[in-house]
């Protein structure tokens, strides 16, 4: 796959059709890839890799990129849930597409480092694929682990493996996954009782930082300034000072959010902390599809997101109040 | 008193001026009616109406002055337009003094003294030039170039009609941007005042004001033939929580409200440009 | 000899010494841990490092400073500070006690903060050696030898128990406070631990990145290096590198209008942030690349110039493991190094 | 920092009664930014409103905190004496301590603290309010009329006789509207046709009236000014140009079996129509429900004998689209539909009868011409119940829960006529109450009773049964006497409630004007502005307000008109402008704003900015267009960043009340 | 949850300017009671309710917090409530979620003419709030009285 990728970076660079590649350059141990723009076919050559470990969502990053020069040709390597984001983008007027080169990169599942760390492997040193398992190099010797248990969080309960967005793809395309399971965690805490829900997301949010990760990353998160980083807004905060800010900031994040995240999972992978913030983004999306009819964001890029339409029978907000546990 | 840092000190103002339509002069004493401390020309102080903010301002009074401190505050910001809405009695809080002086009892002493100041930039200088004229003995002669946009915002200015002028030995050039009614002084920017003026190269010049003069007063300088060891500034808009700890402040590995905030050119030339 | 701990006791060891102070043990939470405070049937983690450091408990994320009243014209000026209790914090490893010297040495110089001092005059360090160290750890890039945190006290692992040192007049009297619960044995094991620990220290990926090209001295080379652009290209602007780091201090002071009075209070705060050095008049560090430099510039090239040499870094490593984008001070030193060589 | 000051009102013993004035001022004088608080008595009187402009000019107040009634009642009253005063009018707030204090709490203490915290609130909004200035917008000359029946005749006749045109949009074939269909009015006995349709024709005379009949309003957009409507006209399948209403047409349809809607289905019309001999226009109308050629292609007998070539079977609907500066509601009622109380047998016996279906009986153009017969038989009834209340002063369930307000009056009237015209029939009236709050009304009723012999009963009508000898058995309590009655009644006549017309629902929510849950539009003001709906430039005439009869149609016809020159006298309309801004710094152009903007305020432009190290960025912008935007706020909560944000109601403002509430 | 006698509760109400605020109004014109503890705010619409509006006041030591807005179909912008009820019905499904009691919010849909609807809305869900007890959830202790 790589090297298929690094073949047509160069091609597409050499003959003018970009001036940018957006992909990934290598790190220190064989997990740590950083996102890295290229413009030369030399760096593509020595530098750019893609792996199983290149989970993270790169479609703001052409959002950025464009900031900086709008016109530049780009062209990034997606997979196929950074499409969706980067159709929200489009939508959102985030992204000029005529300017950007997408190919569309079959995907089966991204691993997670953290996976492999929890199950108890220190002292990492290389991984190298094989087959259906890792075979992990440590300080402290070899391991194995099945790939699915390395698979990151978010894939193991993947929504869609179809490239919503391509100018061309490498590898196999994809079909939206049905019975993903990803609303099953989500179930589970709307079957607890209200103490237990309290309980659970206070021992989650009280770890919170305010790193800003989660809302740096995510992709539906493109104001110019956010309201928390803004004296002027009146609600402005650096750290969580009182339980209430962790749980404010949340909250309103989630609804600003709301109806545009494709559930990407970005703020759950960053979190220094593994709070499980994509169980917020999700409780919209599920209440959405389950309220007003089935939408993933970044489908495609001309529909109304649910909170900016609305039906003349909509459920009255007295549903919440009527349904299940308390 | 307490020698805490960071938990600040009560002052009242007693009196308020208005110099410009954008600078109000305050004066402020403890509650008890005495000065909050002592400091020298150049420091700087915390001011704060608690809820609204903290800034840091340069004391504008000279430590000669015994009875009180004062400060010249432009309005430009939430805090600010605040401190210019107060009503004489109103209490804030205050805390300092921060950062290093202007040399004016090493480096300075016996040296011929030219002040360049543009609009607010008056501020930190008047205390100095106040101090140097309560020292009169300890210095040469004092040369005060201030400019502004227009007559009006002439920061101190009855100050400097009635006192300044009548100084002997304290020469004053005013200069106005704009030509106006009423006015027949000199009119046109600072650096080409400074440069039309073509002051003794054996003096030490302090300089304050907009970025933008400072820049170009300073290559005027340059051309006279002045070193930039001769020339000093001030950076107290720089500052923060006043105490070297919360990292803002610094330019490279100065802290400007530890190293500064009264830099010499020279001092500056050797941070790598980043302020 | 040595004094030993079996580790069927340690439960009693925390038992005993919370009877005089408050204690603090590292426990696992999802994917990670944090230090809570001991109380019979913790579990004390086992993993190497809490996922923040240990600084919270000198400088904490959010802590009130001054409390003001207001009425009319008039301000009241109310110092909310209690009196602290005396606390242990447990399990730290050697890179997080170094790290406490380096906070010293910017909240202790003057003029001093109290806020902190207060805090660190009431706690004391109980250190653990490392067993397992992982790849991210570089600490003896900034010659700290993991097997001897040289806390208050140290506790190194081995004989299926603790082996205890006291290095401080405060860790003797601790110590020796507690009485007969520990038992005096041949410090021989110990030694083995440390040296096996030694062994894999040299074995890590990281063991061969010096500070060469780094230092108070090199601030022009490196503040234009050309390596800071490509270096800061992916960073996101977040602040989990500066608030997981054992040795970032930078703070912001706000007013918080309860309603019914103004508390403000001090929080962390991050270079790394855009806003960080937003003035009304502008700000010095516009892009990302800056406050990159920032950064990296602080820990390895002003802090060394300001005091004595000594870095701003203690290669613990949490950066590595959190940063969203995999950018690090790891990398950061690689390639200025090399770009350095390359001149 | 603003100056504040704060007015408290007594408001005679409407608010100084429950709440403790004096410590509201005291209390209030003490907050920081105040530097005056006084209380008086009426604060909205002259006296009160010049104490507010001295302590603008004395105490140089950035802001003013009125605590008195609601803000919707004399909110612009204070505005403009703080205007008078030189403060910017939006630099005054106010703090409702009657509406929702005074008047729905009992208890001093906890009155007064609520008064103290609304007060609170109000000056913490103050302190962020900014001084706003009030756009212009142009006003279109011409008013819309909805309903041409007596309401809307009036006011379309008073507006353009003010020299301002006015479109008449009827949804049936003619103008008059129910009107048309009585015979005599009360309490004068005058002929309602007599005095109905010299107005008709002068509508139709008038240049500066324009009729559109047989047409409804499909679309309204725009404000108060500026609305836009499309009107639908109906196909006729007549060139209304021209067709002469010669009525030939209507006398050779072949298709005679329509029923008569004018004559309440009592008799039958043709498939092309002209509802009645005074209609206006006087043009025919083909029914395509019934009409032959229509239906099956096969006739076309009219148009062989229409010697003005005026039919057009190919006629479609066509939708006009015109601008109006205002509009007028004249939607008028309907009786309800009686069918379902079985009780009275309406269903069950052709001899129980609406009040209208008598009005069409006794009516000389009517089915019989005039001669009071049985439905039934046609033969002449000697015994006549008349039951009241039919559905109005109900519960929910059975009717309506208001009092129809005509019905005594027209069965006084019913009852009277019948006397007078047969004096051999016995009138019986069932009554709950007897009404008669007008001028000559209560007269009126009592020579029914005296003069005419008619027998008033207080009570309940429980049972109509038609019996075998085509009799109507009606059994009734007498509540005054206190017996059980039993009367064999030759006709039954119901007084049934009316109700609104059942365009006017879909209407308001295209005028976004606000009805009650009865459907009656709701006023401005119900004592103060009763002819207003709240929605600016949308005004009530007639009954589609409430009930009421012709006189008090008329004149409300009448206000409605005196309201709508005024607004269509003056060239341009100050806007609010409490309306929704951008901060194009804040702002990332993501387009959901405009998403949820139901007036197509926003609108995006590519705006440069100058970056801090002074390069220069093009960024997508939101852009308001203020004299569209009506200030909902939809967007400003759309809006991620608070880039968007209102006038007037600021988010920070709206905290700040909060907070000051919550404190 | 324990119920507190002498508790009394702090409730919000935001109220849309053209129906449930003049509703309001009307209830008061009609002197129908209900709690003083019950505090307006005046809003164009129910849509101009944020999130963070509701949130600040529960924040601020609020323990209930209701909105009222014209009825579905009669708003005075048109189509603002239909938008406050999707991003209610969300937003208080997300305090739910949290595990906040989800009875301290609500929505009312009151009309200009529905005085005794408001005066009755008030007084039951100040009852309501009263049987929850105070806010502790979602509160900032720093304000805490």
């Amino acid at each position: 796959m790589q090297e298929v990728m690094k073949k047509r970076a160069i091609e597409l660079l050499s003959d003018g059709t970009v001036a940018k590649v957006i992909g990934w350059m290598p790190g220190e141990f064989s997990y740590d890839m950083t996102p890295a723009v290229f413009t030369t076919a030399e760096e593509i050559e020595s530098n750019f890799v893609y792996n199983d470990f290149c989970g993270a969502n790169v479609s703001k990053y052409v959002m950025r990129e464009q900031k900086k020069a709008s016109d530049a040709k780009i062209l990034v390597f997606l997979k196929p849930c950074d499409t969706y984001s980067f159709n929200q983008l489009t939508a959102e007027h985030k992204i000029v597409r005529e300017n950007v080169y997408v190919i569309g990169v079959g995907c089966d599942g991204m691993a997670d480092v953290e996976k492999i760390k929890a199950a108890g492997i220190e002292g990492i040193t290389g991984i190298e694929s094989d087959g259906d398992k890792f075979i992990v190099k440590t300080v402290y010797g070899d391991e194995t682990i099945a790939r699915a248990d390395a698979l990151a969080e978010r894939c193991a309960a993947c929504k869609s493996k179809k490239l919503t967005v391509y100018d061309e793809i490498i590898g196999e395309d994809g079909e939206v996954v049905e019975n993903s399971g990803r609303f099953d965690l989500v179930a589970k805490l709307e079957a607890m009782s209200a103490d237990e829900r309290f309980e659970f997301w206070r021992n989650e949010l009280s770890r919170c930082i305010r790193c800003n990760a989660c809302r740096n990353v995510c992709p539906a998160c493109t104001c110019e300034q956010c309201v928390f980083d803004n004296p002027k807004s009146g609600i402005d905060q650096k750290a969580a000072a009182d339980s209430f800010e962790e749980n404010m900031f949340h909250i309103i994040r989630a609804f600003h959010v709301a109806g545009r995240c494709t559930d990407c999972g970005e703020c759950s992978r960053v979190c220094p902390q593994h709070i499980p913030l994509h169980l917020l983004n999700r409780k919209f999306i599920k209440d959405i599809n389950e309220l007003y009819g089935d939408y993933q964001a970044g489908d495609d890029t001309e529909s109304k997101h649910p909170l900016t339409s609305f039906t003349y029978d909509d459920a009255e907000p007295s549903v919440i109040h009527e349904r299940g546990n308390e | 008193m307490t020698n805490e840092t960071l938990i600040p000190y009560l002052g009242e103002v007693t009196d308020i001026r208005i110099d410009t339509p954008d600078v109000k002069t305050f004066r402020v004493l403890t509650p008890d009616g005495v000065k909050p401390f002592e400091h020298m020309p150049g420091q700087c102080a915390m001011l704060s109406i608690p809820g609204v903010g903290e800034a840091m301002f340069s004391i504008t009074s000279s430590p000669t002055n015994r009875e009180y401190m004062e400060f010249s505050i432009k309005k430009c910001g939430c805090l600010t337009e605040w401190l210019h809405a107060m009503d004489i009695g109103q209490q804030i809080t205050i805390r300092g003094p921060y950062g290093k002086p202007f040399p004016v009892e090493t480096e300075l002493k016996g040296k011929d003294l030219l002040f360049i100041a543009g609009g607010i930039g008056l501020a930190p200088l008047r205390s100095v030039i106040n101090y140097v004229r309560d020292n009169r003995e300890n210095y040469g002669s004092v040369q005060i170039v201030y400019g502004a946009r227009s007559k009006d915002d002439l920061v101190d200015y009855n100050e400097i009609i009635s006192e300044w002028m009548a100084d002997d030995g304290v020469e004053v050039n005013l200069t106005i941007d704009r030509e106006q009614e009423g006015w027949d002084g000199h009119v046109g920017f600072i650096p080409n005042f400074v440069k039309e003026l073509n002051p003794d190269l054996k003096k030490t010049v302090l300089m304050c004001g907009p970025p933008v003069m400072i820049k170009f007063t300073l290559a005027g300088l340059m051309e006279l033939g002045f070193e930039k060891t001769q020339v000093y500034t001030t950076m107290e808009l720089k500052m923060k929580c006043g105490v070297g700890k919360c990292g803002r402040c610094n330019i490279g590995d100065k802290y400007v409200c530890k190293d500064g905030p009264v830099f010499r050119f020279d001092e500056l030339d050797e941070l790598p440009d980043e302020y | 000899m040595m004094l030993y701990l079996a580790k069927d006791k340690l439960d009693v060891f925390f038992e005993k010494a919370s009877e005089k102070l408050n204690v603090y043990v590292p426990v696992d939470n999802t994917n990670g841990s944090a230090y809570r405070k001991w109380t019979p049937g913790t579990v004390v983690s086992k993993g190497l490092h809490t996922t923040k450091s240990a600084k919270d408990f000198f400088f904490p994320q959010t802590e009130n400073l001054v409390e003001f009243k207001m009425s009319g014209k008039a301000i009241e000026i109310i110092d909310p500070r209690r009196e602290t209790e005396d606390y242990a914090v447990f399990g730290v490893r050697a890179c997080d006690v170094r790290s406490f010297g380096i906070l010293d040495k910017v909240f202790l110089s003057d003029p001093v903060d109290t806020y902190y001092k207060n805090r660190r005059e009431h706690g004391l360090i109980l250190g653990l050696s490392c067993g397992r160290p992982a790849e991210t750890c570089f600490c003896g890039t900034f010659g700290i030898d993991a097997a001897e945190p040289m806390a208050d006290v140290d506790f190194t692992e081995a004989d299926n128990g603790y082996y205890i040192k006291a290095n401080t007049e405060k860790g003797e009297a601790f110590v020796a406070s507690l009485g007969d619960i520990f038992e005096d044995r041949d410090a021989a094991p110990a030694e083995e631990a440390k040296a096996k620990t030694r062994e894999v220290l040299k074995k890590l990926p990281l063991s061969n990145l010096t500070t060469d090209g780094f230092g108070g001295d090199k601030l022009d080379e490196l503040f234009d290096a050309a390596g800071w652009a490509d270096l800061s290209e992916a960073c996101i602007g977040c602040g989990t590198c500066t608030f997981v780091c054992p040795t970032c201090q930078c703070y912001d002071i706000r007013d918080y209008d309860t309603g019914h009075g103004i508390k403000r209070f001090r929080c962390w705060d991050s270079c790394m942030f855009s806003d960080f050095t937003k003035m009304a008049h502008g700000n010095p560090r516009l892009t990302q690349k800056e406050r990159f430099r920032q950064r990296f510039m602080h820990k390895l090239v002003y802090f060394p110039a300001n005091n004595d040499g000594e870095y701003g870094c203690v290669g613990c490593g949490r950066c590595l493991a959190s940063c969203p984008i995999s950018m690090n001070i790891v990398k950061v030193m690689k390639k200025l190094a090399k770009e350095d060589s390359g001149k | 920092m603003q100056r504040i000051g704060v007015f408290v009102c007594h408001c005679g013993t409407n608010i100084a009664g429950t709440v403790d004035v004096k410590a509201v001022a005291e209390a209030l004088g003490r907050e920081p930014s105040v530097v005056t608080s006084v209380d008086y008595q009426y604060m909205c009187s002259e006296s009160g409103q010049n104490l507010i402009k001295d302590a603008i000019r004395d105490y140089k107040l950035t802001g003013v905190v009125v605590c008195s009634c609601s803000p919707r009642m004399h909110e612009n009253t204070f505005r403009k004496a703080a205007a008078a005063a030189g403060l910017n009018p939006y630099m005054v707030e106010i703090a409702n301590i009657r509406e929702q204090c005074s008047w729905i709490h009992k208890d001093v203490a906890e009155a007064t603290e609520k008064a103290i915290i609304l007060g609170r609130a109000a000056i913490a909004k103050v302190q962020l309010n900014a001084p706003l200035v009030a756009g212009e917008s142009p006003v279109i000359k011409r008013a819309l009329v909805i309903g041409g029946g007596i309401a809307g005749i009036q006011t379309a006749l008073d507006i353009a006789d003010a020299g301002f045109e006015v479109d008449i949009v009827e949804k049936q074939p003619t103008i008059g509207g129910k009107m048309t269909q009585l015979d005599k009015t009360f309490p004068t006995l005058d002929c309602a046709a007599c005095i109905l349709t010299p107005k008709m024709v002068e509508c139709a005379q008038n240049e500066l009236i324009n009729i559109y009949s047989y047409s409804e309003v499909d679309a309204v957009s725009g404000f108060v000014g500026n609305f836009s409507v499309k009107i639908r006209k109906k196909a006729r399948y007549v060139d209304e140009t021209k067709c002469t209403g010669c009525g030939l047409c209507t006398e050779k349809c072949p298709q005679k079996k329509v029923p008569n809607e004018f004559n309440l289905g009592m008799d039958n019309r043709r498939a092309v129509y002209i509802p009645f001999a005074q209609a206006v226009p006087k043009v025919a109308t083909i029914d395509a429900d019934y009409c032959t050629m229509l239906k099956t292609g096969k006739c076309g007998v009219c148009s062989k004998v229409c010697t003005a070539g005026a039919i057009n079977y190919k006629q479609t609907d066509e939708i006009v689209e015109r601008q109006y500066g205002a509009i007028v509601v004249a939607t008028g009622f309907n009786p309800i539909k009686v069918d379902k109380y079985d009780e009275y047998a309406y269903g069950q016996s052709k001899d129980v009868i609406t009040s209208l279906e008598f009005e069409r009986l006794t009516n000389a153009a009517g089915p019989t011409s005039g001669k009071l017969l049985r439905p039934s038989d046609g033969k002449h009834p000697h015994k006549i119940v008349f039951i009241q209340c039919v559905g109005s002063r109900c519960t929910p369930e059975k009717g309506k829960s208001y009092c129809s307000k005509i019905c005594c009056m027209y069965t006084a009237k019913h009852a009277m006529l019948t006397r007078e015209k047969y004096p051999d029939t016995e009138v019986y009236v069932f009554y709950i109450d007897v009404r008669t709050p007008g001028k000559n009304f209560d007269e009126f009723y009592r020579r029914a009773t005296e003069e005419y012999g008619v027998h008033y009963i207080k009570g309940m009508v429980g049972k109509v049964s038609p019996k075998a000898d085509g009799t109507l058995e009606v059994q009734a309590s007498d509540l005054i006497m206190n017996e059980q009655l039993r009367i064999d009644a030759d006709l039954v006549v119901l007084a049934a409630a009316i109700e609104p017309d059942k365009s006017a629902r879909p209407l308001a929510t295209m005028l976004t004007a606000s009805m009650d849950t009865n459907d009656f539009f709701t006023e401005a003001h119900p004592k103060l502005r009763p002819v207003e709906s709240p929605t600016a430039g949308i005004f009530l005439s007639g009954a589609c307000q409430g009930p009421k009869d012709i006189p008090e149609t008329v004149s409300q016809a009448g206000a409605a008109a005196a309201k709508v020159i005024g607004l269509l006298a003056k060239n341009k309309l100050t806007c609010n402008p409490c309306v929704a801004h951008s901060d194009e710094l804040l702002c990332n152009g993501c387009s959901q704003c405009a998403n949820v903007c139901p007036y197509g305020a926003i609108t995006y432009i590519e705006k440069e900015f100058v970056m801090p190290d002074r390069s220069k960025k093009i960024r997508r912008v939101a852009s308001v267009n203020p004299a569209v935007c009506q200030g909902c706020g939809a967007c400003t909560v759309t809006c991620p960043s608070g880039a968007m944000d209102l006038h007037g109601f600021s988010n920070r403002q709206i905290m700040a009340e909060v907070d000051a509430i919550c404190k | 949850m324990q119920v507190n006698e002498q508790f009394t509760p702090t409730i919000v109400a935001f109220c849309c300017n053209w129906c449930s605020y003049a509703g309001a109004d009307l209830s008061g014109t009609n002197r129908l009671q209900y709690p003083a503890n019950v505090k307006i705010i005046r809003v164009p619409c129910s849509c101009r309710v944020n999130p963070m509006f509701i949130l600040r006041a529960f924040q601020r030591g609020a323990d209930g917090v209701i909105i009222c807005g014209c009825h579905p179909g009669d708003c005075h912008y048109t189509t603002g409530n239909y938008y406050a009820r999707r991003r209610t019905t969300l937003l208080f499904s997300m305090l739910d979620y949290l595990g906040i009691e989800r009875n301290r919010t609500r929505v009312e849909w009151v009309s200009a003419a529905e005085g005794a609807k408001f005066a009755a809305t008030m007084n039951d869900f100040v009852a309501q709030i009263t049987e929850l007890g105070p806010n502790r959830r979602l509160e900032d202790l720093r304000c805490r009285k």
